[in-house]
């Protein structure tokens, strides 16, 4: 069963690189790079419960938290150089300085 | 496997022209080496690969990336000549590697040497069961304060250049409404984060951590705090010159130790000087070097942001 | 009641490998942004926690089942708020949802 | 054969993202893109390093009653502390880049060299 699940694992993260070098807009990548983490979490649990690594669940627990701040970096750096590109007709939010 | 999606990455990462796309990818690159590491049962840096690569790292691209904007442009460049160069550079590389150990080889020389007794008579003599640390601040402390001094000196570079100028906002985006959300997350998160950078530190010993990995993760923490929150708050919470001050701290903490066992007649950075016990000793010896580092990485890690992140975007 | 803990743990791992591999070619064969993220989000949010509760029956009582329950909370908290966060700006830099079937024809015959 | 292949394989990887990086830090012309491939450059010694470190079926040198094969725990240390050295100097290298854009107005190394030739031109030849 922990074999089946990390043969689905890889192949998701496959697919979701796939995503990550196609991906038309930013936020694509953005959302394969969150995606990706996870997955990172996933097969570390699973591959460190299976293979007998040890303390595995630390270096997983710490990539849930990195993930985390890298997506939430990642959008806030992204919207402070994004302005340049927004159309104004298009977002109608409040005018950005 | 793991490695030909490593080179995949690589390969993407080096034709787009998007810099942040580049960027992320390079997360993504870098959490697969620390995949590769735990795989390799160096847990320890994968551990510090995870923190620094997909977290720090990353960070600090994009914070440049702000200031120096994120297109690249497009260049008519004929690849031929580097392409010769980089080819025969790596033909040259694998043929004298084709001498090599075989991976995995418990009699290659670089494990017949000094790791057998890192290994037998480690965890007697200063009474870890985790040999990183141990190496890493006992047997190699010079190493180790060496490199602690080049993170120190980094910091202050990064400051001669960019200056400690005054916060600049980010300007806020959207409304409060848009923000809400993630800061109520990151509220309940932050001293989840942090706890855990301190166990990291003072667990160091026994489990995977230590003190480069806890600076890192605890700077990761309130990067996130000033990501949400914004930067006065953060200063609020902890400012420039305080973070200087702990930077060096962390150096003298290391330093004083190395002196007082040269003071107590040991040689310099010989822990078992600090009790009577020399295992005791070096176990303390440890853990204060530990911290040192630790208290450094912090300092320097929040500062170089602080530094990247309050500089004004010019035109 | 170990072969029943085995069974109910299977049945997790099964069912989260099943969400995250759908949640990942969902990511790929799905026409615009949002409907990606759609998938992607739902999917991870469910999928992770089953994975990982499947691994915490597996592991029974103990330090590391903590932590892997932290993790589950971790996620559970983390996920929604980053795809929240990614939906927002997404929306605010102009990109927009596909609502029209004439233009999802369009978009996709082009990508 | 079989053997070299499956013996050499993770040095050849290395060796081969190392030349990535290489080209990166050659050919191409953005600076931010040329740390990004020395970044990579990193990476792939530190994979080395890790792969001369490993001894098959051995276990995380994290000594443990029971367990008698361990992996060298030398070049984890090395790597270990390299990683955050690394960053730190990437983080030099990053602001030298910001400060290079503030005074070109370029981070690309041809408009860079542009302008220093027209700054030569300018100061006239009795410097040379």
């Amino acid at each position: 069963m922990l074999v089946a699940t990390l043969i689905a694992l890889f192949l998701s993260m496959v697919l979701i690189l796939l995503r990550a070098f196609a991906g038309p807009s930013v936020y694509d990548r953005v959302l394969a790079v969150n995606m990706f983490g996870t997955k990172t979490v996933l097969v570390i649990a699973v591959g460190g419960y299976a293979l007998g690594w040890t303390s595995y669940v630390d270096v997983a627990l710490l990539y849930a938290m990195i993930n985390f701040i890298g997506t939430i970096a990642v959008l806030r750096f992204f919207e402070a150089t994004a302005p340049e590109q927004a159309t104004p007709d298009e977002s109608n939010g409040e005018p950005r300085p | 496997m793991l490695l030909s999606l490593l080179l995949a990455v690589a390969i993407a990462a080096l034709r787009l022209r998007d810099l942040f796309a580049v960027v992320m990818l390079f997360g993504i690159y870098s959490l697969l080496t620390a995949l590769f590491f735990m795989d390799l049962d160096a847990v320890d840096v994968a551990f510090t690969e995870a923190a620094v690569g997909a977290g720090v790292s990353t960070i600090l691209l994009l914070a440049a990336l702000r200031l120096v904007g994120r297109y690249e442009k497009p260049h008519r460049h004929n690849p031929l000549l580097p392409l010769v160069v980089v080819c025969a550079t790596g033909a040259a590389l694998i043929y004298g590697l084709s001498d090599a150990p075989r991976f995995g080889d418990a009699n290659a020389p670089a494990q017949t040497h000094v790791a057998p007794r890192y290994l037998s008579e480690g965890p007697a003599e200063t009474g870890l069961p985790n040999v990183v640390t141990a190496v890493l601040a006992s047997y190699r402390g010079f190493d180790t304060l060496g490199e602690t001094v080049v993170v120190f000196t980094a910091g202050l570079a990064v400051l001669l250049l960019l200056g400690m100028s005054s916060p600049s906002p980010i300007p806020d985006f959207g409304s409060e409404d848009d923000q809400r959300m993630q800061r109520h997350a990151a509220k309940g998160l932050i001293p989840f984060i942090l706890l855990y950078a301190l166990y990291v530190q003072f667990h160091g010993d026994f489990g995977a951590g230590g003190g480069f990995q806890a600076g890192v993760i605890f700077a990761a923490g309130l990067v996130l705090y000033d990501l949400v929150l914004g930067h006065l708050h953060t200063r609020q919470v902890i400012q420039d010159g305080l973070l200087i001050r702990l930077g060096a701290l962390g150096v003298l903490i290391y330093g004083c130790v190395g002196l007082y066992s040269l003071l107590s007649g040991q040689p310099y950075l010989d822990y078992s000087a600090l009790a009577k016990d020399p295992v005791h000793g070096q176990h303390l010896g440890i853990l204060l070097v530990e911290l040192g580092v630790g208290l450094t990485v912090f300092s320097i890690i929040t500062l170089i942001y602080y530094a990247f992140s309050a500089r004004r975007v010019k035109a | 009641m170990n072969l029943l803990i085995d069974v109910l743990s299977g049945l997790c791992l099964l069912a989260g490998s099943f969400l995250c591999l759908t949640g990942a070619i969902g990511l790929v064969r799905l026409p615009d942004m949002f409907c990606r993220l759609h998938a992607a989000s739902l999917n991870e949010t469910l999928g992770t926690p089953l994975i990982l509760l499947g691994l915490i029956l597996q592991v029974g009582l103990t330090l590391t089942s903590a932590k892997l329950a932290l993790i589950v909370l971790f996620v559970l908290a983390t996920n929604p708020t980053a795809t929240h966060a990614m939906s927002r700006a997404a929306l605010h830099s102009g990109e927009r949802p596909i609502v029209d079937p004439e233009a999802q024809e369009k978009s996709s015959s082009k990508s | 054969m079989i053997d070299t292949l499956t013996g050499l394989f993770n040095y050849w990887v290395a060796v081969i993202l190392m030349m990535t990086g290489l080209y990166v830090v050659v050919a191409q012309n953005n600076l931010v893109k040329k740390l990004v491939g020395l970044g990579l450059f990193q990476a792939s010694i530190f994979i080395f390093y890790i792969s001369i470190g490993k001894v098959a079926g051995g276990a995380p040198p994290i000594i443990e009653p029971g367990v008698e094969l361990y992996s060298n725990p030398l070049p984890h240390v090395l790597i270990l502390t390299a990683i955050v050295v690394g960053v730190a100097t990437t983080a030099v290298g990053l602001s030298l880049v910001v400060r290079i854009s503030e005074s070109y107005g370029s981070v690309e190394e041809n408009d860079i060299n542009q302008a220093d030739r027209l700054a030569e031109l300018e100061t006239g030849d009795d410097q040379a």
